[in-house]
């Protein structure tokens, strides 16, 4: 077999999903040497992400770029690469850390948001424009998804007291129109609706949709996170109050940037808080003039070492 | 040859040498009265015959006999006792084998299979019994030279045999069963001269062992030639009976028809 | 000397199946398998390496085991939609129990019990209500991943066991447990399908289900069991899936649902019953593993690799009409 | 008189229907549709109002056309499994073209021709292939979603147009256009299953492929036919779709899949091909579509709909079985 | 009556007055070799039997003749220019009606439909063309009434008929399409005494109506009661060919079996 050792692999999450789109571009643009991107067949296929990373540890790469469906989906597959002592680098959504060690593996490095902080801003978001006790409605992803429940706990726990969640669905496959359709049911339900939190971008432009369909664009705000570029257009011509965006690009680009520091011999910090920002009618023309990159300044731990 | 009226006519009240005795049965399927009240029985190690006109009853009343359906009426009495088939295994556990006119055979089976079917021979015992196919296979082989020409291997699947071929593997299973009452829903329809030649040299066999036989056909010439007793069913009742050596063609037909009464 | 002529008879009989097309449709999975292998194998030095192929094994466990249960039913001339959320129910009370304290065995052994009650349901209203199993299956796909949901109100729980963790990392020789248990249920399955009474049975009441009626066989029964059996795989899945995603997740995943029965049809098993094979299925599995691993390895954009899948399964598709 | 006569029968035959267990359980969906109406009805106070049976009905109109396209495949005893992807692929194809300029009808065009496309290769492969429809539209449910990730790169495309605007919006005095669309589709199809040559060659395909050839019917053709009629749908469904959600998106939607055969199901239409019935499905849509409608409105928890939606499809069929 | 040998011998030359003439048709499904090198013509306007033994291909041929399957080798003449039938819609066309021994029949429809299959009666035109159902369910009604005693309403499903109304229908429906030849794969084997009667007189109608019959069968009283002319067919080859004046039952028996030769 050849040797890969200079080169990063990247098993990431989803397969049809602008967010993650915008991940993989980031590994791709970071990177000074050849890269693989895998991704899973959807977010629920937890071990066929694993067979992946199985697949790709046998070729022997320099480093790997994970970023697991569940908290220990991949340790097992984590185990194999243990074995040969190289890199793993985990972004976006976190392995479990007792699990890892149990199976051996070690995590060079974190770099990610956290969705429950994702959710709470979301929530003080909302709770600061409406009047205290609103009704709103939460919209999540595919029941049981992981990081749909983290987000919509981080925003229950931000409006607990402020406003009255009327109301939770879960969505099947994050699918747009099926959000649409839950939302105008939820409107109908609860004529006194006043906002909605949406587990994603794209839901959230069907859930927006929604609102404009009903003739409530004046009464229903709709809050979702991600930041995908439609998500901010949707924002900035005011379909969407807000999003947080959690810069997927960045976070690619800094998983990469792990990867060339560790080979370079540095020792890389525990975890690395990516960029979290959320984005307003007021901020949403700058976010999308840097898209896809961040429109404030953020800390890089990485690229520091890389400039040492 | 013709004997006018006056022939001896058949009591539905069964005598003692009844094996099977049925009584009273009537069966319907949603509007389709199938059945009303229909008695028979049949003399032990003799050859009776149903015959009657298309959809009169018959395939339905050797379904009941055979567990196949529940009668919605009526009780039977097999071998001296009053039984109920709530399943065709029952029938055949009591001693019942039955060539059904649809044959029940399984096309993607091999032949020594479906001769064996639900009468697997195994070896070993309890959850650990497997099949005997060696053994089948070989008493397969006997089981079918008995009976037909023009057999195929019995290795092949019964999906590849005519018309004809299939027929002979459906009696050769029922036939093959030392059970006391084989019945035979029109068995040589299909075959031609030689087999059918054969069917009957085997139904005369099997009387011949001790078996009783019930025959339902549509060759008068047949019935003739080979049963001691004829049913004759008309529209879903019971027409008439007749000591096959009291009647004749002429006169079956005429009951079959409805051209005679009684 | 009648021993010595059924020798030569089937001899002659194989020599003549190899000049049969249908021979080589009955065998397309393997002859696919064989060609992706080959394919594979040139343009991945990666992927005939026994690492490679032991992490495909692995990979493929799962799958096997429910294809093999997909097989019963679909012999029967039934079919088991519900078989992927039914894993993910069992896995559910797995980490349930697992969580409340019980013992990993025995939780994983009421994960089972579990997983083949909520077969026994299916081959209940299948056999004794007499719905069509498309239709019960899918309500079952519906009502099991419900109940997995409720159950644990949508939360995944963290399953960190060491008896798992073996079961997952552990292997005899170079075979891993989890190719162990898969040859374990192939084996009992192939033994049960067609050197038992219950395996003739089954094909009888897929072929024929009134032919099988008439000779007393009882087909509600034989349909419960094949239900039951495909449950209890379902079940062994489950620990299989909990043992190497090390959590009990309410999520189905339904690539699992359209690869066991796309497994099953790779095999060359036909979806109007009657006919049974467990090999081929296994083939089947192996053959749709292979295929996702090697696109994976040549780092092919994932984008390719459904259409892939797709084009596979039609050109074996393309030899299997030829099958006898 | 020998029209009175006749006209006498029927009526007699109509007071016996209803007396008869299997005219109900032919209706099983109604009923279900019925009783689903009542207790939502009583439950919650929204269900019954004009705004929320319209939206149902928008929100239904997808899946209605969908289900009916299912039908006709259905009704040759096949099954399009890849209805879904295709209808997923027809969208992404509408997008790129408006997204290239193209004049928004132009567009809608191309991407039922595409849809449709998808749907003759279907046809051709199981019509000249040989291929079992499951297997073939099992490997298209790959591709079409493949090649919809490919086309799209894997990501959506808004289409935010006057025309498509309207459809979504716009209604013919109470009825919204998305309905009107619905019923055109189900009155085409009706007449075409029930009162042409055609109707009958598909029903006479599905109960007896043999017996229909025998007798002349080119039922490759027939076959061919309805894969591409189902296409078609899936592309006009797609239209609907872009229209809905304002994007075209490559995600494939598993729901509508799974739900369009099973309204079909609840429609009382037999898996087992030759025989046929339009209207059932368009209730099997609905009373899904009410269902879930329903339970959101009363607020019930997101983790009890699928156990709902499983329970109702197994209690329909529990009616449908004395269906004669 | 018995007339030994030196009975006439049937050249397998047509003669001109031949509707049909198919020659050397050769037929294999796989290792089967159903029919070899088969020759054999049907003169106009008579009544022409196909006897054999279950197996000997009867079936094939007719199915060859009536476009289901292709012939390997062999040419066909139809009523004076040679034809080649890709599809059973060729044969149609062509004025071929054929009743299957497996009946051809979709238990789902009404009787009235299976009369009508793919030959449905429409108004309009084009695309625009719709059923016309009432012209059918009328037309329905008397093709059937010209033959059965028992035959159920004609809107009800087939699926509901016994054996013998099923049978009915079929005949009727090949029978009603003033067709040139018809055919016939066993059409009174499940029939009963009336029925057969019946269809016996039909056979002989449509002879005096000037069509041409093909009429395989098992029953050889049937044959000479029958036919004009009887070809035999034995293991997929032609056996012999005669008159029915110049043979007898006893020498069709010796020519299926194979105890006597040419
Ligand atoms: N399963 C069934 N459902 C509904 N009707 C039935 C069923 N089986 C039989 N029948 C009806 O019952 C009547 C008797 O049918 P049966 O098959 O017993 O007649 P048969 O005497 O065997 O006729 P044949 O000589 O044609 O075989 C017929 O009218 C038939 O249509
Ligand atoms: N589709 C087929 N595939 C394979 N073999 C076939 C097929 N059709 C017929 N055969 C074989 O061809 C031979 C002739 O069969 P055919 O049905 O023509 O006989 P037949 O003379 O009509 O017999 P019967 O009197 O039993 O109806 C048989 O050996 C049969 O098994
Ligand atoms: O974080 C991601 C994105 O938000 C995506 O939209 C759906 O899956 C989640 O896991
Ligand atoms: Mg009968
Ligand atoms: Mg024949």
């Amino acid at each position: 077999p050849p040797d890969r050792s200079a080169e990063v692999a990247a098993i990431i999450k989803g397969l049809d999903n602008p967010f993650f789109q915008a991940m993989g571009q980031g590994i791709e643009d970071g990177a000074t040497g050849p890269v693989t991107v895998q991704a899973a067949q959807s977010t629920a296929d937890t071990t066929g992400q694993a067979d992946k990373l199985s697949a790709v540890a046998v070729q022997g790469f320099g480093c790997y770029i994970i970023n697991p469906i569940s908290g220990t989906n991949l340790v097992q597959s984590l185990s194999l690469i243990a074995k040969q002592g190289k890199p793993v680098i985990n972004i976006d959504s976190p392995v479990n850390a007792e699990a890892a060690r149990l199976a051996g593996a070690t995590l060079a490095s974190y770099v990610g948001t956290d969705n429950t902080h994702a959710g709470q801003v979301a929530g003080d978001f909302l709770a600061g424009r409406l009047p205290a006790g609103a009704k709103v409605a939460l919209i999540g992803g595919t029941a049981g998804d992981v990081t749909s429940r983290a987000r919509l706990d981080g925003f229950r726990a931000a409006v607990d007291g402020k406003l009255t969640v009327s109301q939770t669905v879960d969505v099947n496959e994050w699918s747009r129109s099926e959000a649409l359709t839950r939302a105008e049911e939820i409107m109908r339900a609860n004529p006194d609706l006043a906002g909605f939190f949406v587990a994603n971008d794209d839901m959230g432009l069907g859930v927006s949709r929604a609102v404009q369909n009903a003739g409530k664009s004046d009464q229903v705000r709709v809050v979702s996170v991600d930041g995908v570029e439609d998500g901010l257009r949707a924002v900035k011509s005011g379909q969407l109050a807000a999003t947080v965006a959690q810069y997927p690009y960045t976070i690619g680009e800094m998983g990469v940037e792990a990867c060339r520091a560790a080979a370079a011999g540095h020792t890389l910090p525990a975890t690395v808080n990516a960029p979290v920002a959320l984005v307003t009618q007021d901020n949403a023309a700058d976010a999308l003039s840097a898209f896809p990159k961040p429109f404030e300044q953020y800390d890089d731990p990485y690229r520091q070492l890389l400039q040492q | 040859m013709t004997q006018q009226s006056g022939t001896a006519v058949l009591s539905t009240e069964a005598t003692a040498d009844a094996l099977l005795v049925a009584t009273g049965i009537s069966k319907s399927f949603g509007n389709v009265r199938a059945l009303q009240d229909v008695s028979v029985w049949l003399p032990r190690g003799q050859i009776t015959a149903l015959i009657g006109d298309n959809g009169a009853g018959k395939s339905t009343l050797v379904r009941v006999l055979s567990g196949v359906h529940p009668a919605d009426e009526g009780s039977l009495t097999f071998d001296g006792s009053p039984v109920r088939f709530a399943s065709p295994e029952d029938a055949r556990t009591a001693g019942i084998e039955t060539v059904h006119q649809n044959l029940a055979l399984i096309d993607d089976l091999t032949v020594w299979q479906n001769l064996f079917l639900n009468r697997e021979l195994v070896r070993g015992f309890g959850p650990l019994s497997f099949l005997d196919r060696k053994r089948m296979q070989e008493q397969a082989e006997k089981m079918l030279s008995r009976l037909s020409v023009n057999v195929p291997p019995i290795r092949s699947k019964v999906r590849r045999l005519s018309g004809g071929q299939r027929q002979a593997v459906a009696i050769s299973r029922a036939a093959g069963w030392g059970s006391k009452l084989v019945i035979m829903d029109e068995p040589t329809a299909a075959l031609g001269v030689q087999e059918t030649a054969r069917v009957e040299e085997l139904v005369k066999g099997l009387r011949a062992d001790g078996m009783t036989v019930l025959l339902i056909s549509h060759n008068f010439d047949q019935v003739m030639r080979l049963a001691d007793q004829v049913w004759v069913m008309r529209a879903g009742r019971l027409a008439a009976g007749r000591r096959t050596q009291d009647t004749d063609g002429e006169e079956l037909v005429g009951l079959v028809t409805g051209a005679i009464t009684s | 000397m009648a021993e010595a002529v059924a020798v030569g008879a089937d001899r002659e009989s194989l020599g003549g199946r190899l000049r049969d097309i249908g021979f080589w449709a009955d065998w397309a999975a393997v002859i696919g398998l064989v060609a992706l292998v080959i394919v594979f194998g040139l343009a991945s030095p990666s992927f005939l390496t026994l690492g490679n192929i032991q992490a495909m094994l692995v990979s493929a466990a799962i799958l096997i085991v429910l294809a093999v249960g997909q097989t019963f039913v679909i012999a029967t001339s039934g079919i088991d939609l519900s078989i992927a959320s039914i894993m993910t129910f069992g896995a559910v009370v797995l980490g349930l129990l697992y969580a409340a304290g019980w013992p990993i065995l025995l939780a994983c052994l009421v994960g089972v019990v579990a997983a083949g009650l909520a077969g026994v349901i299916n081959g209940t209203l299948v056999a004794k209500g007499r719905i069509p199993d498309f239709v019960v299956t899918l309500g079952m796909f519906s009502a099991a991943s419900g109940a997995a949901l409720i159950l644990s109100d949508g939360k995944p729980t963290q399953v960190v066991d060491g008896f798992l963790l073996a079961l997952a990392s552990g292997s005899v020789g170079p075979f891993g447990y989890f190719i162990v248990v898969a040859a374990v249920v192939v084996v009992v399955a192939h033994v049960a399908l067609f050197h038992t009474r219950f395996g003739v049975h089954v094909l009888a009441t897929g072929g024929n289900a009134e032919g099988a009626r008439a000779m007393g066989i009882r087909t509600g029964r034989v349909r419960l069991a094949v239900y039951l059996i495909s449950g209890v795989l379902a079940g062994v899945g489950a620990i299989l899936l909990v043992s190497r995603v090390g959590a009990a997740e309410p999520a189905i995943n339904t690539t699992y649902l359209l690869n066991a029965i796309a497994a099953v049809v790779l095999g060359g098993v036909s979806l109007q019953g009657g006919r049974g094979n467990i090999l081929g299925p296994v083939v089947g599995a192996l053959l749709l593993t292979a295929l996702t691993n090697g696109l994976t390895l040549l780092g092919i954009s994932q984008y390719y690799q459904p259409l892939a899948v797709g084009v596979v399964v039609v050109m074996a598709a393309l030899l299997m009409r030829y099958q006898r």
